[in-house]
């Protein structure tokens, strides 16, 4: 009797992360196992809180633009939209009709890169590495576009308050056209591939279902809350800049596994397809920019939603009229997603975690807001959150 | 005596051409936005193929060679870069991607972040970038194995120990 | 349910050329609109220092040797730029430029990464003032 | 005399030397196909010797807890068995160096000395990914390990003997084993990609999940011999089964080409399969694998009594 008490409560855990190969970010999971089934799982975060929304309170507007950007580099620019949004809001000011579509434009083209880039990585992860290979040959001719369009293949910079920093020649257009073309072809072929592939099915159908009810209660956004059924989607509910002259349908799959969260996002590829091509064709003239923008905004609070490929991103914006911003606070939507596979992993194997982890296309660089310290004796410290608060105040304090 | 001499010469010289050709990287993004990662993830997929330069991402510290960090250092990350480090035989050599895994970038001056890569670990090799196009790394890790090949002299000094935080 | 779905682009790029670029072997042109090393023509300064207030990463220092004369100094500090462009944006008198050649700024070392940009003069003076870092590039 | 003999066929040809260095050009061979395959240009040709020569020269860390000896012993124990089982074999389509009745069945087993060492590896170094993996090796271990001896074993009763080189020398005789025993063959070539742990059959070692699997703790010359052993298994296992079931190896050449023609069948079929669970590899195997072989075997034995 003893004997099993202690057996029961001695957990094998295995740890991924913060380094491991799945994970391409630092972020800690320990899944408790009996033999390849997983019981338990639990999650650290915190590795790469940096402190930024601490950060932006003491940076100006325009250097905040090029901070917040740098919350998740693979949607930089949803961020930098979002957070350009809501300082022209606070500002007042109206951005030129071309400015806004060109925004559109790159937002949609980043939405193919970073659900090209989630395809690839979720197909390495179930040890199919030529469909990771081809998928990260064709995001290339993405990333050629989105070099040539805005001058970096990561961190595009195409916003500035009030505006963007480049116009889309004739040129440009023709390539992108082509572009479009080919990728639209070989989107049909994947979504034939995880579709049809019969060993490819064998770990995606039916693993990691939340469904419509659970999708829910958990709060899940994005693709992955669109995969459940849940028609939750911020281009169609509220639309913004130029989605209210481009609209977009919603995409949504009802089965809730890995399957269709594959589907989901393969078919909002098209649909981001067309949006390019109806932009491209439909570009309205005009300005690039306003002609000047206030270094100080007028005092007041705002809120921002943008749809980001991983579903929505959330920013408070506070001003108390001066140069720097009183309160910047962000929601990224891998912090309200990772519930959901600490919920999901419970009764599958420990082969499937990776697969499931980035089922939700996991963003560690957005979601870390909370902190613990590991002094270098070893020993671990949580913090609490008041307790972060207070280093931060403490930290800028010390400094000025 | 002679004979010995030469003999450890060629040793030598073959010991450093499976180097300069086989250099096995492990990556860790110590509080980075990740735009890094990716594009080294980018050098190993079919249009810049590092495999053909004998790279190959490992997944195990103890395998690898080349530590490539990624990202300014925060104050959570930093123990487990110094685990690793350590956990890697010798010889390594670290390369410090991106500009805020060399100066602190856009991150400098946040509470979070300590600093710089070689404020924790001794760096080889800086590419600068924000993040460097993977032509970019794949010219960083060229100069890095050249360095090695000419046995020209890398930063290999042991920073001084941080004070401990907190 | 099929198997081996990929089968036609495993077999079909046996035939085809593979789609790696030979980089360090042959040297790509990069798309002209690449945001690279940064570079400044103190002709045009006027000494606003709005690109330094602006820049998110304090890569930008506008050293003044006299300001009447129109004398500067600028001090770019490589491994702390984020190449955002924004100075770009925030200079009235476009006195900064994006290099699209120089992407290739990787160095053993930190010290190529301290720019120093100015007429000669104004650099050799500023030296002697501030003590400024060794690689100085005069334009 | 025969003392000279044996210390040069060990350590130079056909076992030793030999074996090592073809086993890294094969292994090249098929991570050049691979990447070929995937639309890219792949390692130089030296790429698996510069490996090798790395691995061999870097620092050996003994992590703390483990037993050292059996660290230090365990990959020489898994490269001795592959090499001895490469003097059995007629290794580039000559005469292998010893030959008795039953060597069949000592090469399959000196064959899965590299397995069981991988897994006793992984049990020794106290680490969780170690420990995982090695369960999985072993648990693959006893999943293709039965069905691959009976596939071996269909040419051996067609032929009927134990003995590889009467085996080869039936096999070279009569129509092709593939052609008639096609079962038999699938199972052997797939067996070989389990023994290998090649990809689909790659979860011992899965690195998105458990790094390295059992060598995840080993560094330098430990890893190096390991992978030496593997090689070495790769072209003893290729051989095996081409001598069996392709026609025989009569001569270098048709050595080469038979055996680097089934090198790119497997690279093909690893870049075109999706990683299986430790699960349901060992499901695909008892389910299909073992009954597909015994029914194999029932067709021989009614058509050898008819």
């Amino acid at each position: 009797m003893m004997l099993e008490m202690t057996q029961k409560e001695e957990k094998f855990i295995i740890p991924i992360g913060p380094q491991h190969p799945a994970l391409k970010e630092p972020g800690h999971f320990e899944f408790a196992v009996d033999g390849e089934l997983v019981t338990d799982a639990t999650v650290r975060l915190g590795y790469v809180h940096r402190g930024i929304e601490k950060g932006a309170e003491a940076r100006n507007w325009n250097q905040n633009l090029y901070l917040v950007e740098r919350i998740c580099g693979i949607c930089s620019h949803i961020h930098a939209f979002t957070y350009a949004r809501g300082v022209e809001r606070l500002a007042e000011v109206e951005v030129p009709p071309r400015a806004q579509a060109i925004r559109v434009l790159v937002a949609e083209l980043e939405r193919i890169h970073s659900h090209m880039l989630w395809f690839g990585v979720a197909a390495h992860e179930a040890g199919f590495d030529t469909l990771f290979m081809f998928s990260w040959r064709d995001r290339e001719t993405i990333m050629d576009i989105l070099e040539g369009l805005t001058g970096n293949r990561v961190n595009y910079s195409a916003n500035v308050l009030g505006g963007v920093k480049f116009d889309v020649t004739d040129e440009h257009r023709k390539t992108i056209l082509e572009a479009v073309d080919f990728m639209e072809k070989r989107t049909k072929h994947y979504l034939n591939v995880v579709t049809t592939d019969a060993m490819f099915l064998q770990r995606t159908r039916g693993i990691g279902v939340a469904n419509l009810q659970q999708a829910h209660r958990l709060g899940i956004l994005g693709p992955t809350a669109r995969a459940s059924g849940v028609k939750r989607d911020v281009r169609v509910d509220a639309p913004y800049s130029a989605y209210k002259q481009f609209p977009i349908k919603m995409v949504v799959e009802t089965a809730g596994d890995l399957e269709a969260r594959f589907v989901v996002r393969l078919k909002e590829l098209f649909e981001s397809y067309r949006l390019i091509r109806e932009i491209l064709n439909n570009m309205p003239e005009g300005d690039l920019q306003v002609k000047r923008f206030p270094r100080r905004i007028k005092p007041g609070e705002v809120i921002s939603r943008v749809e980001a490929p991983r579903g929505e991103v959330f920013y408070y914006i506070r001003s108390n009229g001066g140069e720097m911003p009183e309160r910047l606070k962000v929601r990224t939507p891998t912090m309200m997603n990772m519930a959901s596979v600490l919920a999901m992993a419970v009764g599958h194997q420990l082969a499937d975690m990776p697969m499931l982890l980035v089922g939700i296309d996991p963003c560690f660089s957005c979601n870390d807001r909370g902190v613990a310290i590991c002094n270098s004796k070893g020993d671990h410290d949580q913090w609490t959150w008041e307790r972060l608060r207070q280093h931060g105040i403490d930290f800028y304090a010390e400094k000025v | 005596m002679n004979i010995t001499q030469e003999w450890n010469d060629i040793l030598d010289k073959v010991k450093t051409w499976a180097r300069v050709n086989s250099p096995w990287l492990i990556h860790y993004n110590s509080g980075s936005c990740n735009g890094c990662d990716i594009e080294i993830l980018a050098t190993l997929t079919p249009r810049y193929d590092a495999e053909r330069l004998g790279v190959k991402l490992q997944g195990s510290p103890r395998h690898a060679d080349v530590l490539v960090c990624t990202g300014p250092v925060t104050m959570q990350s930093r123990d487990r870069l110094q685990r690793i480090y350590d956990q890697m035989p010798d010889p390594k050599f670290v390369v410090a991607v991106g500009s805020c895994a060399i100066s602190g970038g856009a991150f400098q001056g946040c509470y979070n972040v300590i600093g710089h890569i070689d404020e924790v670990i001794p760096v080889d090799a800086y590419i600068p970038g924000c993040p460097p196009r993977p032509e970019a790394i794949i010219d960083g890790l060229v100069k890095l194995l050249t360095a090695i090949k000419t046995g020209a002299p890398i930063q290999t000094e042991k920073p001084e120990e941080l004070l401990d935080v907190v | 349910m099929k198997i081996a779905t990929m089968f036609s682009d495993v077999v079909g790029s046996f035939w085809k050329k593979p789609a790696t670029v030979q980089y360090p072997f042959e040297r790509v042109e990069a798309p002209t609109r690449l945001r690279g090393k940064l570079e400044w023509d103190p002709e045009k300064c006027t000494g606003c220092s709005l690109c330094s207030k602006d820049c998110p990463a304090d890569a930008i220092e506008i050293i003044t040797i006299d300001k009447k004369a129109k004398r500067f100094v600028m001090q770019y500090h490589m491994d702390r730029c984020t190449y955002c462009a924004q100075c770009i944006e925030s200079c009235r008198f476009s006195c900064i430029e994006m290099s699209d050649e120089q992407w290739e700024l990787a160095a053993t070392s930190k010290v190529p990464f301290e720019v120093s940009y100015g007429r000669e003069e104004d650099l050799a003076e500023a030296l002697a003032k501030f003590a400024l870092a060794d690689t100085v590039e005069t334009e | 005399m025969e003392a000279i003999g044996n210390i040069v066929s060990l350590l130079f040809f056909p076992g030793g030397l030999f074996v090592i260095f073809a086993g890294l050009m094969y292994e090249w061979l098929d991570h050049k196909i691979i990447a070929r395959s995937q639309n890219r240009i792949g390692p130089r040709w030296f790429q698996p010797i510069a490996d090798a020569i790395k691995l061999l020269t870097k620092e050996e860390i003994v992590p703390d807890g483990v037993n050292p000896v059996l660290f230090a012993i365990l990959p020489l124990i898994a490269l001795a068995g592959a090499l001895t089982a490469a003097l059995y074999v007629p290794m580039a389509g000559l005469k292998p160096a010893y030959s008795f009745a039953g060597d069949l069945i000592v090469t399959v087993y000196m064959l899965s000395l590299l397995t069981l060492s991988i897994g006793l590896a992984g049990a020794n170094a106290k680490e969780r990914f170690s420990l995982v993996g090695s369960t999985r090796a072993l648990t693959q271990l006893f999943a293709y390990e039965a069905p691959f001896l009976l596939a071996l074993l269909g040419p051996a009763i067609a032929a009927g003997s134990w003995q590889i080189s009467e085996i080869v020398a039936y096999t070279e005789t009569h129509t092709w084993m593939m052609i008639l025993q096609p079962i038999g063959f699938v199972v052997a070539l797939i067996g070989l990609m389990g023994k290998l742990e090649l990809p689909p059959f790659d979860s011992p070692e899965a690195e998105t999940e458990i790094v390295a699997g059992a060598l995840t703790e080993y560094s330098g010359r430990g890893l190096a011999i390991f992978h030496l052993g593997k090689g070495a298994e790769l072209i003893i296992g290729l051989t095996l089964i081409t001598a069996f079931y392709m026609g025989g190896v009569s001569n270098p050449v048709w050595f080469l080409v038979k055996t680097v023609g089934l090198l790119a069948v497997l690279a093909a079929l690893q870049s075109l399969m999706t990683r299986l669970r430790i699960d349901q590899t060992v499901g695909m195997w008892w389910r299909y694998g073992a009954l597909l072989v015994l029914l194999q075997w029932l067709i021989i034995v009614v058509v050898q009594l008819v």
